[in-house]
């Protein structure tokens, strides 16, 4: 199995040095996000989002399946995060790394049980149809924090997916293609996204927000805290490493809850300007259309 | 002399007005140039092929990619582990270690032998790049017994560059000749840094305060992301400096 | 979960639908009933150096009962070593030997699925051992050999339903036929060993109902036979007269030792037959 | 493999080992008789969220635990749920007589077998867990047990853990504790009747024991280890005399019902032995399960090298390189360890299993020892 | 919801009978297992672990278990390789997990990192310390019992830590829809309140503040994570007291006795 490079000594001390002086390799505040961009596919449901230089691409899709024997009512909805040797040669195809089960996890425990995605609007015909939606995360470019970037591309695909219309008529289930009928979006609950906080020190005594690679390798523990602008908290994760005072801990939730608001916002805007733009499309379309004829 | 750089792609021919032609010297060809007998010259990477005449030598320069170590290359290694008399040292990652002997060092016997733990830094000189062996290094001059700069780098802090840049860096008049003048422009500004730069593609800088490393870095990163010229180099400097203060 | 790597079919029964044969009107009179004598084996066919590109290979086929429907045995067995053992591996002092037997996913009733399930780890343990003892494993220090066997088609018996037969007799027959044909396949791999090992199976069975005799037969097919009251599976070297391996399985009253052993003297019986089939087709080969 | 773990023993070791077990009577190690077993400490019914459980540690540190849990899973085979009004009417008349005839199907039993530090699907865990289930499913009857209505059963999972690092062969560990955890299960008493749905009794002090306790009735299989040297045989092996064990064999052992009811006729054996004369016999009637050879570990200890043939005495160098030098290999040289090689006689291995068989043997005083572990 | 715990407003007492701030019955053993280097037994409620810590030893052939402060990497400290077999029998459904399972995963990795970080493991370069848990019977609080029970194993191994690594977990007592700032918070959640209430499982380094292991997997608001950290660390005070007792009485036991017998007090434990 490949192994990540390591850091060298001179490395680690400098980034620890430097930390104690207020100081972050690439000039950032300690609770400054790298530029975070995002953009739409020209498909529903693909979202490509950069943090820095970390790219992650998620793209949400639903297909008609049977529903679970134990939940005859819910939808199925899944993530699907494999890390490929595109982004770090550390990472293999097939064996999944403790990163990978982690981010998994993770995103799961964000988007999918913290109840975001209403899956009892997916049931079609309890116990026999259902939607069965699945995001699938690609990691395209890893420089740290993926968690809060995959996390970020995840509800930004599945707020932009549009499903197939359906209807229901004496038994009979109609799927229309996006031609003969608008396709309809997901109903959707609340948007939570991830921020990381990185911990260096003895102490944990610094608090980082979205680490770089370099960084996350030199971290003696980090925090992953999920939360919704309304400020609920969906999930928080500090599994092991270094511990940290609880007030430190407090702190982090409410630096957090800003930067989710701000997030959030953000991601409205977008959906907003890719609203803008495609109807647009869409009535020039219409309107040639008509020309022809 | 950076003018006339035509590009090359792997299996062109090569006009033959480009080959040099020397009475006395033979014909050298660096990286990225294959000769397949009898007379034709071949490259096999994409890249600008540069000629000098004088030395009678002519090769491909392209950018990025993985080192491939060659003789004679000043590189930066990370030592990974240490055997009974040599030390093997990380050059690139994912690749097999190079070996760099305990007593190449200068003035290194068996008893006054640096130590090294894994993980720390040395700039050291590849005295043998071979396809089907592990390369080697040094860190004194076989001739001189000196160190000529070589050895342990202590403190400081490494960063990742391009290829492109790590050799127009290590060139004798980089700024005429590689069109950087970074360091120049800093060391202007009166900040007070040493580097040493590895043809791998790492640049170790050290200073006594770590806000200038930290800027001499992010002033070598942004000028080699964004392939800045001469001037914008130098207003980056400037908002750096001023960003600094 | 499973498997990802490929897409399979839906879970559930790929049982294909056998209609009922409107001539033979019903299941007693279809059955084929043993025609063999007790102590025969069915007829069977080996082939060493099938697969070029490994070091040893052999083929064995177990003819049908001839009726249709019921498959016979047919197993494809390649050696490759000995060859050294990976760097990281420590040393051993002998050779290190790793079996994998696998059905193909067509080759019984059920559907295999391509990833190996405990029944075949179990035969490649038994499998195993029958070979550890008859390879000299000393000969060759620091190196591995692995023996990889395919069951191309299992010797079942499509007919009976699932409930009816227990799938432990089948697995005998089987393990049988692997220990044979893999001793034929390191014979053609030239690694040293002791002797030839073959495998034999002898059963207890019963015929005729409630009032019906128990009588040892070798190679049973359980589709032949009422029930089986008893059955092992040996591994046998003939020149040395020892067993390698013995697998029995059934329900055997402790003051019932003479059936036991009857049991394994004639199971030896059975291995002994095999064995002469393999001298035999390596005999072939060496002309 | 847990089987063929390596055991880190010298070749001078491994030749004493071999020696003092083959004298008659053996010196083992630990200075147990030949048929002697360890000692050990064992409790049942210690999780009351399971149906059954039982823990036994052995004295060298080993232990497990067993936990049996029990669910009901509807029949498949007997018509689809579709047809089922239909065909219980149809089926009405039959139900007399098919009443007494319970089927049980071995897909009823679901075993798993954990043993920290090796995959589940290793080889070594698939081997001990077909062995053990092979055991508790041979006679037949243990799957009727669980037979409910002709829609229902039972779906019985034996969940058994090694919690030790496994330091020797585990597998009679696992058999006792799996053997006493049966002995305590105990399934909610059936309320309803015939094919309805089934409902059970509350009262779990009302629900009766899987096997029912009493003397006459039949008890779960256990499994031992029985190893031969040389001539000798020798019992509940430890992991150094395992080392140099020439045959190792599992053997399954279940206890008849003393009933000769149970011995269903089984007709006529070979020889003109009468398999139902011993129903009479006073005592424990044992019945052989199941027999499997398990790859003994010596097969791959180091060998040793005598000093004829050694060059740290000097002498070794010329015989070395004489062509005759393989041939010194075959030889066996006293007092130095050679891993056995081939197999074992017939003979020794029928001695091995009837030695395990014998009236007051071994697998008698461990049912009695078992027995007398106190139930809740 | 299935099952009510709204009754707790009337009598502020919990379905099983506890007041807000009261731990369940913790019983704890240490030294259970004679052939392993460190051994414990746990039972929080009806939560029920066993552990055993095999090592500082030499890294054997690779075996199926995930974790290690820095998965072998760096050679300089000893690795922490946990795993949790989580017994079929152990819940009231049995759901078998298999060793691939996510969940178990996590639980590993994050019981080794808690370790790591109180551990010594400097001290042994090249080395692993094996810490297999066993789940006999889960009543809520899982990751705390597993956290607590491998914490004591260490100190039975004698390997060198900082402090104990103790955990307990905390709820409160409404869903996150209700706003209401009466909800209060509850110590130590079994099974039944973890379903239907909003909760965290801590860790704490010893007796302070410090929270080594931080883990919420349900919908709560922000608000209410003060209350609830601050009752959280307060127990694991309560339980590092509790398993610091046990340690001690141990030691003292072993002192008198004069010799260090392990497996010894086999016979007095009651797993009931």
């Amino acid at each position: 199995m490949p192994r990540e490079a390591e850091p060298s000594l001179n490395e680690r001390q400098f980034i620890l040095q430097a930390l104690q002086e207020n100081l972050r390799l690439d000039g950032r505040e300690f609770d400054q996000y790298r530029p975070l961009e995002l953009t739409f596919g020209d498909q529903y449901g693909v979202a490509d989002v950069t943090l820095g230089k970390t790219r992650v691409l998620a793209k949400a899709s639903a297909e008609v399946t049977v529903p679970y024997v134990d939940r005859p009512l819910d939808g199925i909805f899944n993530i699907a995060t494999e890390l490929s040797p595109m982004a770090s040669p550390a990472f293999e195809v097939g064996r999944p790394t403790e990163t990978e089960v982690l981010i998994s996890r993770l995103l799961e425990k964000t988007v999918r049980r913290s109840g975001a995605l209403d899956t009892e609007s997916l049931c079609l015909v309890a116990g026999q149809k259902v939607w069965s939606v699945r995001v699938d995360v690609h990691v395209l470019s890893h420089d740290g924090n993926l968690i809060d970037a995959a996390c970020f591309a995840v509800v930004s695909a599945l707020r932009h997916f549009r499903k197939p219309d359906t209807s229901m008529e004496s038994g009979i289930l109609t799927v229309y293609t996006p031609a003969e009928r608008e396709p309809v979006a997901l109903s959707w609950l609340h948007s939570p996204f991830c921020v990381t906080w990185s911990y260096f020190g003895d102490e944990g005594e610094i608090a980082l927000l979205d680490a770089t690679w370099r960084e996350e390798q030199v971290r003696a523990g980090s925090c992953t805290i999920s939360l919704n602008r309304h400020g609920e908290i969906c999930q928080i994760a500090k599994l092991g490493g270094t511990p940290v005072e609880a007030v430190t801990l407090l702190q982090c939730t409410n630096t957090a809850l800003t930067k989710v608001q701000e997030f959030s916002a953000f991601l409205d805007r977008k959906l907003a300007e890719d609203i803008k733009r495609r109807d647009k499309g869409g009535l020039m379309a219409e309107l040639s259309a008509e020309n022809d004829r | 002399m950076a003018t006339e750089h035509p590009l090359v792609l792997p299996g062109d021919t090569i006009d033959p007005s480009l080959i040099p032609t020397h009475k006395k010297q033979p014909l050298r060809l660096g990286p990225g140039l294959r000769h397949v007998p009898p007379s034709t010259i071949l490259p096999t990477v994409a890249g600008q092929l540069v000629t000098d005449l004088r030395k009678n030598s002519m090769w491909v320069e392209y950018n990025g990619g993985r080192y491939i170590p060659s003789q004679g290359d000043l590189v930066i290694g990370q030592v990974a582990r240490s055997a009974t008399d040599l030390y093997f040292v990380t050059i690139t990652p994912y690749t097999a270690n190079a070996s760099l002997p305990h007593l190449s060092f200068e003035g290194a016997s068996k008893k006054t032998r640096p130590q090294l733990l894994p993980g720390a830094l040395v700039y050291a000189r590849v005295t043998l790049a071979n396809r089907h062996m592990d390369p080697e290094l040094e860190c004194v001059s076989a001739t001189t017994g000196k160190a000529e700069g070589l050895g342990p780098l202590a403190g400081g802090m490494a960063f990742d560059v391009s290829l492109g840049l790590a050799r127009r860096l290590l060139m004798a008049r980089s700024r005429e000749e590689g069109g950087v003048e970074v360091l120049e422009q800093l060391g202007a500004e009166g900040l007070a840094f040493e580097t040493a730069v590895g043809r791998n593609g790492r640049v170790w800088v050290g200073s006594d305060s770590p806000k200038t490393v930290v800027l001499v870095g992010r002033a070598l990163t942004e000028t080699d992301e964004k392939a800045l010229g001469v001037e914008q180099q130098r207003k980056l400097v400037k908002k750096l400096i001023r960003e600094m203060r | 979960m499973a498997d990802r790597r490929r897409v399979n079919g839906p879970v559930g029964a790929t049982i294909p639908p056998v209609f009922e044969d409107e001539e033979v009107q019903t299941q007693e009179t279809q059955r084929v009933t043993r025609s063999r004598a007790p102590n025969g084996i069915r007829k069977m066919y080996l082939k060493t150096g099938v697969t070029p590109s490994a070091s040893g290979s052999a083929y064995l086929e177990i003819e049908t009962s001839g009726k249709d429907g019921v498959s016979g045995l047919k197993l494809s067995c390649t050696v490759h070593g000995p060859r050294s053992l990976p760097r990281s591996s420590p040393f051993s002092p002998h050779i290190i030997l790793s079996t994998h037997v696998k059905f193909a996913p067509f080759a019984t009733k059920q559907r295999r699925g391509y990833l190996r399930d405990p029944s075949e780890r179990d035969l490649g343990t038994h499998l195993e051992a029958a070979l550890r003892g008859a390879i000299i494993a000393d000969r060759w220090p620091k190196s591995g050999v692995d023996i990889i066997i395919s069951i191309i088609e299992g010797d079942q018996d499509r007919e009976t339903s699932g409930a009816q037969g227990d799938d432990t007799w089948d697995m005998m027959n089987a393990l049988s036929g692997c220990i044979t044909v893999a001793s034929a396949a390191l014979a053609d791999a030239g690694i040293d060993c002791v002797d030839t090992v073959a495998g034999g199976v002898a059963a207890l069975v019963k015929d005729g109902g409630e009032t019906g005799t128990a009588r040892i037969v070798i190679d049973p097919i359980s589709s032949e036979h009422e029930s089986i009251e008893a059955a092992c599976c040996i591994a046998y070297l003939p020149t040395r007269d020892e067993i390698t391996n013995l697998w029995f399985k059934g329900d055997m009253p402790d003051h019932d030792m003479g059936i036991y052993s009857e049991l394994v003297q004639q199971g030896i019986q059975a291995s002994k037959l095999a064995n002469r089939v393999l001298v035999e087709s390596l005999g072939e080969t060496v002309k | 493999m847990a089987s063929t773990q390596h055991v880190l023993l010298s070749p001078a070791e491994l030749a004493y080992l071999h020696e003092a077990l083959s004298l008659t009577p053996p010196i083992r190690p630990d200075g147990r008789a030949p048929m002697q077993f360890r000692p050990l400490v064992a409790e049942t019914e210690i999780l009351p969220g399971t149906n059954g459980s039982a823990r036994i540690c052995f004295a060298d540190g080993t232990e497990a635990i067993v936990g049996v849990k029990a669910e009901v899973e509807r029949t498949r085979g007997y018509h689809g749920d579709e047809q089922e009004e239909g065909g219980e009417e149809e089926e009405e008349g039959g139900e007399e007589r098919r009443e007494g005839e319970r089927e049980g199907q071995g897909e009823w039993v679901e075993l798993t077998v954990e043993i920290p530090g090796y995959r589940d699907d290793d080889a070594g865990t698939a081997f001990l867990a077909a062995m053990l289930s092979e055991a508790l499913l041979a006679d037949g009857r243990f799957a009727k047990k669980l037979w409910i209505s002709r829609r229902f059963h039972w779906k019985l999972f034996l969940d058994i853990l090694l919690i030790s690092p496994p330091l020797s062969y585990p597998l009679p560990l696992l058999s006792l504790t799996t053997h006493l955890a049966l002995l305590s299960t105990r399934l909610p008493r059936l309320k309803s009747e015939g094919d309805e749905d089934p409902f059970f009794d509350d009262d779990w002090a009302a629900a009766p024991y899987l096997y029912p306790q009493g003397t006459t009735t039949t008890r779960p299989p256990i499994t031992l280890l029985v190893m031969a040297v040389g001539r000798n045989i020798i019992f509940d092996p430890s992991k150094e005399e395992l080392a140099v064990a020439d045959v190792v064999l599992a053997v399954s052992v279940g206890e008849a019902a003393t009933n000769s009811a149970s011995t269903k006729g089984k007709g006529k054996a070979i020889g003109g032995m009468d398999i139902d004369s011993a129903a009479a016999q006073p005592g424990r009637s044992l019945r052989l399960l199941s027999v499997r050879t398990v790859d003994p570990p010596s097969r791959v200890t180091p060998p040793g090298m005598p000093n004829a043939t050694n060059s740290a005495y000097g002498v070794a160098v010329s015989v070395q390189k004489q062509p005759e030098a393989r041939t010194v290999e075959a030889q066996a040289v006293e007092g130095v360890w050679k891993a056995p090689r081939g197999g074992a006689k017939p003979a020794v291995m029928a001695a091995l299993v009837q030695k395990v068989l014998e009236r007051g043997g071994v697998a008698d005083e461990v049912l009695d020892a078992l027995e007398a572990v106190e139930l809740g | 919801m299935p099952l009510d715990t709204s009754a707790y407003s009337l009598a502020l007492l919990r379905v099983d009978g506890r007041r807000w701030n009261e731990l369940r019955r913790i019983h704890a053993q240490i030294r259970t297992q004679a052939a392993a280097d460190g051994s414990s037994y746990l039972e929080m409620g009806h939560t029920k672990v066993m552990c055993v810590v095999t090592g500082p030893s030499e890294p054997g052939p690779r075996r199926g278990t995930t974790g290690g402060a820095a998965a072998g990497a760096s050679k300089a400290a000893a690795e922490v390789a946990v795993s949790v077999v989580v017994a079929g029998f152990s819940s009231v459904d049995r759901k078998k997990r298999g060793r691939g399972d996510k969940r178990n995963l996590e639980l590993q990795s994050t019981i080794s990192n808690a370790l790591a970080a109180s551990l010594h493991t400097h001290l042994f370069p090249h080395s692993v310390i094996q810490v297999s848990l066993h789940v006999l019977s889960q009543d809520g609080s899982l990751l705390a019992a597993l956290i607590n029970a491998a914490t004591l194993a260490c100190v039975d191994a004698g390997i060198p830590m900082t402090d104990y690594v103790v955990a307990c977990t905390a709820g409160s007592t409404s869903t996150y829809a209700a706003g209401d700032e009466s909800a209060d918070p509850l110590l130590d959640l079994n099974h039944q309140e973890e379903q239907e209430l909003p909760g965290l499982t801590v860790a704490t380094l010893g007796e302070t503040d410090r929270v080594a292991v931080l883990v919420c997997e349900s919908r709560v608001q922000v608000g209410r994570l003060e209350g609830m950290l601050a009752v959280g660390v307060d127990g694991c005070k309560q339980v590092r007291e509790i398993l610091d007792r046990v340690v001690r009485e141990k030691g003292k036991r072993m002192v008198l006795e004069g010799t260090v017998v392990k497996g010894e007090g086999l016979e007095d434990m009651d797993l009931d």
